[in-house]
Formats: structure tokens, C-alpha cells, sequence
């Protein structure tokens, strides 16, 4: 069941990459960057199962927490010109 | 304490630097750098001593014996390197508290010694050091304090040129990685002396040969070496003066004695020139390097340009003495690479001092100071005629010993093309005194005056020692004598 | 793994920045599976965190858009060709991958494995290598992250300029507005990150972590206070100096441990004088130096990081008051 | 297994080598460095695996660990890389502000006007 | 008991593995952003947590439980505050959601350097 699990994580990990490479918007792309961290969570999470030995789970919790500080940290440097000016072209 | 000499050689720069952080007076955080330096200095000067009179010094950091902990080993060749380093610096930091009141903002003055005390320990660390991944992480901290210190320039272009050095030196360091992950890979050991060991079981393999390949052409950027020195000159003009002199004497020296150290205690001698065609390489790259280089500097404009290509020429030199692989060869680099870091310091400093009055270096601003600032430019001759390889200076021993290894090996066109390559520095050199002494003081500069002496005795502390170096060879032969022996005597 | 990277050649360096995070992410998720966990568990905050968010601060100063012409690629390919050519050529006679007979796992490596547990008394083998028998290789690279920080306050560093509280105030509702939500999840998540940026602290003796995760994990706590809160709310409770002071103490502590064990007839860095026993000296002496660790890397990350962020306010500041002047920007 | 890892992080590093040389941009030229470098931290971590080890913590039961040197190795390394992205940010933040750009040959043009 | 949490840990593992796969589909396929955020933000959360309630009733010890309630609690948090960020970021900065199909083209134009 594992084994099941980590696939289709990975499968989801590849579309997110995916998308991230298509865009075609910023905010695409932090999505599926948000989504990818998630994912890698979850992946390492199993793998430390399957493994046999969970104490991979403290990398799980940082990755967690990176993902979540490289999102507002994302949208906090959103905000500055650099970014306006390009979804004002329209 | 005099066991512990070779850790604290290393250590006392880098605990003194963050040190500096807790003073609060600029003026205060020079004296205490100075005294820092100059400690190191007298360390070096007794572990000299130690490894002449008893040979190699082995230390153990952490107590753990070599193959498994770290060492530093102490042979002449390292005692010698880390003489030269520190007695550059500790000359060049006499005079830093002048020279920086110009050139760098007030409010960096603290950080400009810390990652000048930084960057001195990172390089002794590199040169006293047994471990071939210590080498990198000391590296590591003597090139990014370096490439700050460089960007500290006042000119623009300073930024431009510690950022193309960044990218050099980076790249660099990591082909650097790359050989030793390699090295390792094959033999499972870091250790200097127990890769020589075990080396030779495997020399054959093509993943050695790479290890190799890569390690040397990392070190080369490092080095500046003819065709990978484009980082070179910008670097070396646009930092500031104090930077320059130390890092001209002391930084390339570094990469010399690396690559002296891979070649023959790493991978051995006959490993090393029969894998590549190592030596044919080095003796043209290195040719080249001193006709190129010194055909650029003939056209520079700007002062610290033409002294920044006439090093790399001189680089030049290095490897041709080194190519040799004979002891006279390599003896001829030692010598070569002391001397060297003698003119050159006293050359950038004495540039320093003309920065201080005149705030330029261009070739053209040079004009009458002959006259208005006589010790400073006779410094500057003397200098020069050092690097031509004038009778009486320091140059003309390591020429003459370097001209006598190539004949014994009988490579007679060398030894011309040596003596021709020493020709274009008398029309560097002479481009220079032309316009110091023969021209006339440019309009409205009457008042320029001889630089302040907290600039002037240093340079000429290393203007003496540049003539007394050139009579007195003893000292200097004596012990890149027993450096090059020693490395013969160990690799086989 | 090589199509993530192909991906790296995107002319929006947005898109890149966040593709080099996924790459960064991905080479971690590698580096869990090949069992290294401690370095999977470094480049994930560091790669995939503090990185990416300095790269992010730095587009905003430099603009996103890449310039299409580019020169000589043909030589730069050659250059490159020849370079993993050799690589290549060099990996023919390498031991295969996993291979348990290469000389890497029968040379120095069993000895960390078997004995260390009786030399240092550390279950985590990374932490005792890394602490103990290669100790002196960590102290110099605590000094490389010092160096940097150091060398990093030297270019950007900018006097701070005066600022009333009402213009705080003002800076602090407009935030307020926009990341309402934000700020109390994350307001309630930061003692939670503390707390588990001393467990990875002080567990690192038994699982993987220790004092440079959980410096790095404790700067991005202060990091996302002052992404949240604004850098002028940030600076008044972490002040400049102090942070510089702090640097400059965790270096000093680790190199203390090793000047007393010299005061004590002992090498440099040797922890067993720091006890009777010497494997409670161990322990003492890897507990020490790895708080060292973690404060010196704390806080040169946090420095770094604000030395951007100050440094992109500065700029904005200038920006505001040229505008009405002259327009005349690249 | 045979080789192929390897080769993979070869190709890897010569993309990284490859943005490094070839872009002009300051930025991603940065970029370029942090994947050359990521890259050989995967050689290096490649090369501490054994089939059928664990991570190298000691626990009952299990006898073959895999390297734990290189992961110390590669663990300096981060922080070396991380040091040096940090100063070559902060580098090129300067060169944006004196320069007011960051590409390599406008660069260059404006020097060559200076001179 | 065991075969009752294994079979329980299997049955969360499977749909946690659908969700994810769902909203991994719904990330690809959907039109524009907002929809696409939908389709992650809803199926993440739970996907996520079905996953993890999986790994929990297998975890050996106490340690590692308390280790995948924090994570547990973390997506929790983080997830939908990140969505609502984002969403929230992209309609300040005029990201126009697609509401209809008569405007079907580009609602950004991708800059041209």
C-alpha cells in the first residue's frame, strides 16, 4: 500500500513540476512550487516508512515549514514593482 | 605551548577576527590587527626554526590520529610559505591604517580588518593544512573574504571585478571538489599523506587521471595561469591599494604552493608528468604567459594594470621552474615565489602611497613625480628593476637559479626566452621611469609632497629587504633548498 | 531529475528562481533516499529556504527579465562538452554505484562506523565525525558563514535611518490589511518553529539535525517575523549590533572549546579534557560547539537577510524621493 | 546499477557549468553556480550509498550503514555554497546599483566608456 | 487489532493516493488559475491528512505519532492559509479569473523581454 502511495505521489510531483514549467502566470507557478513542497512532505514521510526507520519525520516537518515560509515569502516580494509591471501589461 | 605552534599559526588570525567586532575605535582594531599579525609572524619564524632544526612537524587537531581526524603538517616548504604570508601581511597592515583612510568609507573600517585577518587565516590554514578537504573549506573562507575585500574599491569597476572573480574563483573551487570527491572516491581517504600511499595502487585508473585533470585546472584559475588569468587584472587594479599588495604577494603564491603540493606529495612525480603531457603544457602555457602578460603590460595606461599583467608574467616564471621538475627547478620557483612576493608587495604599496597624494595611477599622472615624491619613486624603481632581474635585487637571484635549472636540463631556447621575456619588463619598467623622471610636473600640481612616512617605512622596510635578499642569499637558498629536497625526498 | 533541469533555462528569472527551488527540493528528496538524511534535511532549509528567499529579495532590486542575446555559446558548449566528456571518461573506472567492496566503505569510513560509538558515545554518526573527528573542518566552516555574513554587512550595510512611530504605525495597518491571515497563522505558528528549532538543537546527537539546521530553522522564524511585521518592527526587537555581537560569540565559543582543551596539555579541539570522562567530554564538548553552530549561523542568516531586505527599503526610499525630481531610470 | 547515476550528475553539472558560462545574466549566472554545486553534492552523496544500507544512526539491528564521511563532507559544502550565493547576491545588488544593470555586456560596454 | 489497523491505514493510504491524484489532474487540466488553486487547495488538505492518518496507525512509537500530529497540524494550518494568500495576491495584482468563455484568449500576456 506503500509502495501505491508514494507512486501516486510522485505522479502528482511530476504534474506539479509541469506545471510549473508551463506557467502560464506567477501565481501558477507558486502554486505548483506549494504544491510540490507538499507533496515532498508526504513523499518523505512514506519513504521514512518504507524504510523502516521514521525518524525522517523531523526533515518532514522542515519541509513543511520551508515550503510555507518560500509562500509568504513569495507574496510578501510580490507586491513590489517588479511584479506589477508585468501583470499590468494587459 | 611550542608544540601547539602549528594550530596556533591558524588560529590566532581567525579567533582575533571576530575579536575585532568587540572594538570600537577603527584606530584601535589596526593595533590590535597589527599585533595579531605580527604574532603570527613570530610564530612562523619559530616553527621555521623547529622544522629546520628537527624536521616535519606533525599536529593532530582533536586528538585524533591522521587518516580518521584532521592534521596539519609542517615540512620547509609550508614553514616557508607561511614566513612569507605573514611577514607580507603584518608589513603590508603597517602601513593599511594610512592608506584605507582614502579609499574606504569610515564606517567599514572594521569590517576591512576583519576579513583581512579572515582571509590571512584562511590562506595559512590552505598552506599548513594535511587534509585534502580541509584545503577546500580554508579555501573557501580566504577567497570570500577576498572577493569582499575586493569589492571594498572605491571605483565602480571594483564591483565588476570581484564579481567576475567570484565566479572564477567558484568555479574553481568546485573543480577542486570535484578532484577530491574523485580522489577519494578511488581511495577512501583524504589525507594528504595517505593519498600518496595509496594512490599508486590505483594511478592507472581514468578516474585518478580526471581527479588529476580536474584538481590542476582548478587550481590554475585559482592561479591565474596564462590562459584562465582574465580575472586577474581588473581585480587586482580596482581593489584597494592595501588589498592589492597583499593579495599580489601572498594570494597567487597560495595556488602555487597547492599545485607544488598536489604534484609531487599527493600524486607523486611520476605520476604527475607522465599522465599528461604536464610538463610540455606548463613550460609552453607558461612561456606564453610571460610574452603575452608582458606585452599587455607594456600597453596599460593605468599603473596597477601594468604591474597586475607583469604578475601574472611572472607566474609565468613559477611554471617554467616548476615544469623543470628538477631540484634546481623547483628550487628556482621557491625562490622566485619568495622574491616575488617581496617586489611585488613593495611595488603596491609604494602605489599605494602614490594613490594617497595623487588619487590616480594612471600612467599619465605619473608625470615629474621623480621629483616630487623622490623616496616613493626610487622605491618604485628599485621595484622595477627587481622584476627586470637587475644584479643586486632579489630578482636577479631567482632568474639566474632559474636560468641555470633550464640549462642543466638543456633546454637552451628557454633559457633565451627567458632572458628575452625579461626584456620586455626594461620596457615596462622603463615606460614608467620615463614619465616619472622625465617628463614634466603636470600643470597645477605643484604642491604634491612625499607621501606621510606611516606609508614610506613600510615600503621601504621591503625595498631593504628586496637589496639585502639579493646579496645575502643564504637564508633564502638555504631553505627553499631543503623545501624542494624534501619534496624529492618524499615523492619517489 | 534531468527534467527539472533542463527547465533551469528560462529567460523570466521569476520562473527560474522558483524552478531552482523545486530542483533544490528534488535533490533533497535524492538525498533521503541515498540515506542522508542530515544532509537531505541542510539542503532542504537551505536550498529550498533560505536561498530561494534571498534570490527572491534580490530580483525585486534587479529586475526579472533576462536579455535575450547572449555571446559565444558555441564556445561556452565546447567548453562544457569537454569538461563532462572527461568526467564521463573518468566515471568508466569508478566502483559501481552501491557497491559495498569500493574502496570508499573499506578505508577510514568503518572506523566512524564501528567505533564511534564507543569513542564519542554518539549515536548519530554525521554528528560525530562531524563534531569530534573532523571538528576542526566545521570550525572552519562556521568561520566561511561568518566570513560571509561579515563580508556581506560590508557591502550592503546602510545607516538605518531614523523613523517616527507613526510612520511605523501606518507601515504596520497597511500590512495588517493585506496579510491578515497570514499574520495570525503565523503568528501562532512561531513559537512552535522555535521550540522545534531547539529540539533539532539538541537532539542532533540522536537523530539528524544539530546546531547548523537549527540555526538556519530559528533565522527563518525571525525571517518570516520580519516579512510579516515589517523590517523596521523586525530590527527594533533583533538590533544590528546585537545580532553582529552574537555572530562573533558563537565563533569565539567554539574556538574557546578548543583553546581550553590546548590550556589543558591537549590538541586543539580535543573535548575529552572537558571532563573526567572522556566520553562525557565528548558529549559536553559536541553540545558546546554545536550551540556555537547554531548561534553563529542564526544569526549570520539573519543578518544577511537584512542586510537585503534593508538595503531593498533603502533603495525604495531613494526611489521615492528621485521620482519627483528626474525620471530617468534604466 | 552500474554507472548511470553518475553520468546523470554529470549531465546535471554540465547544465549548471553551462548557465554559468554561457548567460549573461548576473543573476542567473548565481543560479547556475548553486545547481554546479548541488550536483557534485549528489556525486558526492552517491558515492556514500551501499545497497541494502540505512542511514548512518546508529540503531539495533542493522549493521550496514552508508558512509557517514561524505555526508559530513557534503553537509560543509552547503554552507560554503550558501556563503557564496549570499556574497554573489549581494555583489550583484551593487553592480545594480552603480551599473544599473545586471547583464554581463552592457557591462562591460559601460567600462569600456569609462576608459 | 492489527489487521484492523492495517486494513484501516491501507483504506486511508488509497484515498489519500486518489485525492492527491485529483487534484494533481485538476492542477493540469483546468482552465485557468483560480480553478486550478480549487482543485489543489480542496483535494490537498485532505489528500494530505488521509495520508498521514494512514502513517499514524502504523507509527511504532509515541515519538513518531507526536512527529506526524505536528506535521499533520502544520498542513493543516499552512495549506489553506497559503491558498488563501495566493488567491488573494492574485486578484490585488488584477489576475483576472475566467468566468466565461467569450474572452477565451490570454487574460495575461506573458512579458516579452
Amino acid at each position: 500500500m506503500l509502495i501505491a502511495a508514494i507512486l501516486a505521489v510522485f505522479i502528482v510531483m511530476v504534474i506539479a513540476i509541469v506545471r510549473g514549467f508551463m506557467g502560464p502566470t506567477l501565481y501558477d507557478r507558486i502554486l505548483a512550487v506549494n504544491m510540490f513542497g507538499t507533496k515532498t512532505v508526504l513523499l518523505i514521510s512514506l519513504l521514512g516508512f518504507m524504510m523502516g526507520r521514521p525518524e525522517f519525520l523531523d526533515i518532514a516537518i522542515v519541509y513543511a515549514l520551508i515550503n510555507f515560509i518560500s509562500v509568504v515569502g513569495v507574496l510578501r516580494y510580490s507586491d513590489s514593482s517588479v511584479f506589477k509591471h508585468h501583470n499590468k501589461q494587459k | 605551548m611550542l608544540a601547539h605552534l602549528p594550530v596556533l599559526q591558524v588560529i590566532v588570525p581567525l579567533l582575533a577576527a571576530p575579536l575585532c567586532l568587540f572594538l570600537t575605535r577603527s584606530r584601535l582594531v589596526w593595533v590590535f590587527a597589527l599585533a595579531v599579525s605580527a604574532l603570527a609572524f613570530l610564530i612562523s619564524c619559530l616553527l621555521l626554526q623547529q622544522v629546520m632544526s628537527s624536521g616535519t612537524i606533525i599536529y593532530e587537531l582533536g586528538g585524533w590520529e591522521a587518516p580518521w581526524g584532521i592534521e596539519y603538517r609542517i615540512d620547509p616548504l609550508n614553514a616557508l610559505l607561511l614566513l612569507i604570508i605573514t611577514g607580507i601581511s603584518t608589513i603590508v597592515l603597517l602601513a593599511a591604517h594610512t592608506s584605507i583612510q582614502q579609499e574606504i568609507p569610515e564606517e567599514r573600517h572594521t569590517f576591512f580588518y576583519i576579513l583581512y585577518l579572515l582571509s590571512l587565516a584562511g590562506m595559512l590554514g590552505i598552506v599548513a593544512t594535511g587534509d585534502a578537504f580541509n584545503v577546500f573549506v580554508f579555501l573557501e573562507i580566504s577567497s570570500l573574504s577576498g572577493y569582499a575585500l575586493i569589492a571594498l574599491g572605491k571605483d565602480r569597476r571594483a564591483l565588476w571585478a570581484a564579481y567576475q572573480y567570484l565566479i572564477m574563483g567558484t568555479i574553481g573551487a568546485t573543480f577542486i571538489l570535484i578532484g577530491i570527491g574523485l580522489m577519494y572516491q578511488m581511495t577512501g581517504t583524504l589525507n594528504m599523506e595517505d593519498l600518496s600511499k595509496r594512490l599508486p595502487e590505483v594511478e592507472h585508473t581514468r578516474t585518478v587521471f580526471t581527479a588529476y585533470a580536474f584538481i590542476i585546472v582548478g587550481i590554475c584559475l585559482k592561479l591565474a595561469l596564462f590562459p584562465l588569468h582574465l580575472w586577474l587584472p581588473n581585480a587586482y587594479a580596482y581593489a584597494p591599494s592595501i588589498v592589492t599588495a597583499f593579495f599580489a604577494a601572498t594570494a597567487t603564491k597560495v595556488a602555487i604552493y597547492l599545485l607544488i603540493r598536489f604534484t609531487f606529495s599527493v600524486f607523486g612525480l611520476t605520476f604527475s608528468f607522465t599522465a599528461l603531457p604536464l610538463q610540455i603544457l606548463f613550460l609552453t602555457l607558461g612561456l606564453l604567459g610571460i610574452f603575452a602578460a608582458s606585452t599587455a603590460a607594456i600597453y596599460q595606461k593605468n599603473v596597477k594594470h601594468l604591474f597586475a599583467y607583469s604578475s601574472i608574467a611572472q607566474i609565468g616564471y613559477m611554471i617554467v621552474g616548476f615544469s623543470v621538475s628538477t631540484t634546481t627547478g623547483l628550487m628556482a620557483t621557491l625562490l622566485h615565489l619568495f622574491n616575488h612576493a617581496l617586489m611585488k608587495s613593495a611595488l603596491f604599496l609604494a602605489l599605494a602611497a602614490v594613490v594617497y597624494r595623487i588619487g590616480s595611477v594612471q600612467l599619465s599622472q605619473f608625470h615629474g613625480l621623480g621629483r616630487q615624491m623622490p623616496f616613493t619613486m626610487a622605491a618604485i624603481v628599485i621595484g622595477g628593476l627587481s622584476l627586470i632581474g637587475v644584479p643586486l635585487t632579489v630578482g636577479f637571484v631567482s632568474k639566474w637559479y632559474l636560468i641555470m635549472a633550464v640549462i642543466e636540463n638543456g633546454w637552451w631556447p628557454v633559457a633565451v626566452l627567458i632572458l628575452l621575456g625579461s626584456l620586455l619588463a626594461v620596457v615596462y619598467v622603463w615606460r614608467l621611469v620615463e614619465a616619472a623622471y622625465f617628463k614634466p610636473p603636470l600643470p597645477g600640481r605643484d604642491t604634491i609632497k612625499e607621501a606621510p612616512l606611516s606609508l614610506l617605512i613600510p615600503v621601504w622596510i621591503l625595498v631593504i629587504a628586496n637589496i639585502y635578499f639579493g646579496i645575502d642569499t643564504r637564508l633564502s637558498v638555504q631553505v627553499t633548498q631543503a623545501a624542494s629536497m624534501s619534496l624529492f625526498g618524499v615523492s619517489p | 531529475m534531468v527534467t527539472a533541469i533542463a527547465i533551469v533555462r528560462l529567460k523570466d528569472l521569476f520562473a527560474v528562481i522558483m524552478l531552482s527551488g523545486i530542483y533544490s527540493l528534488l535533490s533533497a528528496s535524492f538525498f533521503v533516499t541515498m540515506d542522508a538524511v542530515d544532509v537531505a534535511f541542510t539542503e532542504a532549509a537551505v536550498g529550498a529556504g533560505i536561498s530561494t528567499l534571498l534570490l527572491l529579495v534580490a530580483i525585486t532590486m534587479t529586475g526579472r527579465a533576462e536579455h535575450p542575446d547572449r555571446h559565444k555559446p558555441i564556445l561556452a558548449l565546447a567548453v562544457v562538452t569537454v569538461t563532462g566528456g572527461l568526467l564521463i571518461y573518468g566515471t568508466f573506472d569508478m566502483p559501481y554505484f552501491g557497491s559495498g567492496q569500493a574502496p570508499v566503505h573499506l578505508h577510514v569510513a568503518p572506523r566512524y562506523i564501528n567505533d564511534s560509538m564507543t569513542e564519542v558515545g554518539v549515536p548519530n554518526i554525521v554528528t560525530s565525525v562531524l563534531a569530534s573527528y573532523r571538528g576542526f573542518d566545521t570550525f572552519g566552516e562556521v568561520v566561511v558563514i561568518f566570513t560571509a555574513g561579515i563580508g556581506v554587512l560590508a557591502l550592503l550595510s546602510v545607516v538605518p535611518r531614523p523613523v517616527t512611530i507613526a510612520k511605523i504605525n501606518s507601515l504596520n495597518d497597511s500590512l495588517h490589511e493585506q496579510h491578515l491571515i497570514l499574520r495570525i497563522v503565523s503568528k501562532m505558528l512561531l513559537p512552535f518553529i522555535m521550540l522545534f528549532a531547539f529540539y533539532v538543537q539538541f537532539h542532533g546527537d540522536y537523530g539528524p539535525g544539530g546546531g547548523f539546521q537549527a540555526g538556519v530553522i530559528f533565522a527563518v522564524a525571525i525571517i518570516l517575523y520580519a516579512m510579516l511585521f515589517g523590517m523596521i518592527t523586525a530590527r527594533r526587537v533583533i538590533n544590528q549590533s546585537f545580532i553582529q555581537l552574537i555572530a562573533a560569540v558563537g565563533v569565539l565559543l567554539y574556538g574557546s572549546i578548543g583553546v581550553v582543551a590546548l590550556l589543558n596539555g591537549k590538541n586543539f579541539l580535543d573535548y575529552s579534557v572537558l571532563s573526567d570522562d572522556p566520553i562525557a567530554g565528548q558529549h559536553l564538548g559536541i553540545l558546546l560547539i554545536e550551540l556555537g553552530v547554531g548561534l553563529t549561523v542564526a544569526s549570520v542568516m539573519i543578518i544577511i537577510f537584512f542586510s537585503f531586505a534593508g538595503r531593498r527599503d533603502y533603495l525604495r526610499h531613494l526611489n521615492d524621493n528621485s521620482k519627483g525630481s528626474n525620471n530617468t531610470s534604466c | 546499477m552500474g554507472h548511470y547515476n553518475y553520468w546523470i550528475v554529470v549531465v546535471l553539472m554540465m547544465i549548471g557549468f553551462y548557465i554559468v558560462i554561457a548567460h549573461g545574466n548576473l543573476i542567473k549566472k548565481i543560479i547556475g553556480l548553486g545547481i554546479f554545486q548541488t550536483s557534485v553534492f549528489i556525486l558526492y552523496i552517491s558515492m556514500a550509498n551501499v545497497e541494502g544500507g540505512t542511514a548512518p544512526i546508529l540503531a539495533e539491528g542493522i549493521s550496514r550503514y552508508s558512509n557517514p564521511l561524505p555526508h559530513v563532507l557534503i553537509l560543509t559544502a552547503i554552507v560554503v555554497g550558501i556563503a557564496t550565493t549570499a556574497l554573489g547576491l549581494a555583489l550583484a545588488i551593487r553592480i545594480k546599483q552603480a551599473y544599473g544593470t545586471i547583464e554581463e555586456e552592457e557591462i562591460q560596454k559601460k567600462d569600456n566608456l569609462d576608459c | 487489532m492489527d489487521i484492523f489497523l492495517a486494513a484501516g491505514s491501507s483504506l486511508f493510504l488509497l484515498i489519500g493516493s486518489f485525492l492527491c491524484l485529483s487534484g494533481g489532474l485538476g492542477l493540469l487540466r483546468f482552465p485557468d488559475f483560480y480553478t486550478r488553486m480549487h482543485a489543489v487547495g480542496v483535494t490537498e488538505t485532505l489528500a494530505t491528512a488521509m495520508i498521514l492518518i494512514g502513517l499514524m496507525l502504523q507509527s511504532p512509537d509515541a515519538l513518531v505519532l507526536l512527529k506526524l500530529m505536528v506535521i499533520l497540524i502544520m498542513t493543516l494550518f499552512i495549506s489553506p492559509t497559503a491558498s488563501h494568500a495566493l488567491a488573494h495576491a492574485a486578484l490585488q495584482n488584477n489576475l483576472v479569473p475566467k468566468l466565461n468563455k467569450q474572452n477565451d484568449n490570454e487574460e495575461v500576456t506573458p512579458s516579452n523581454p
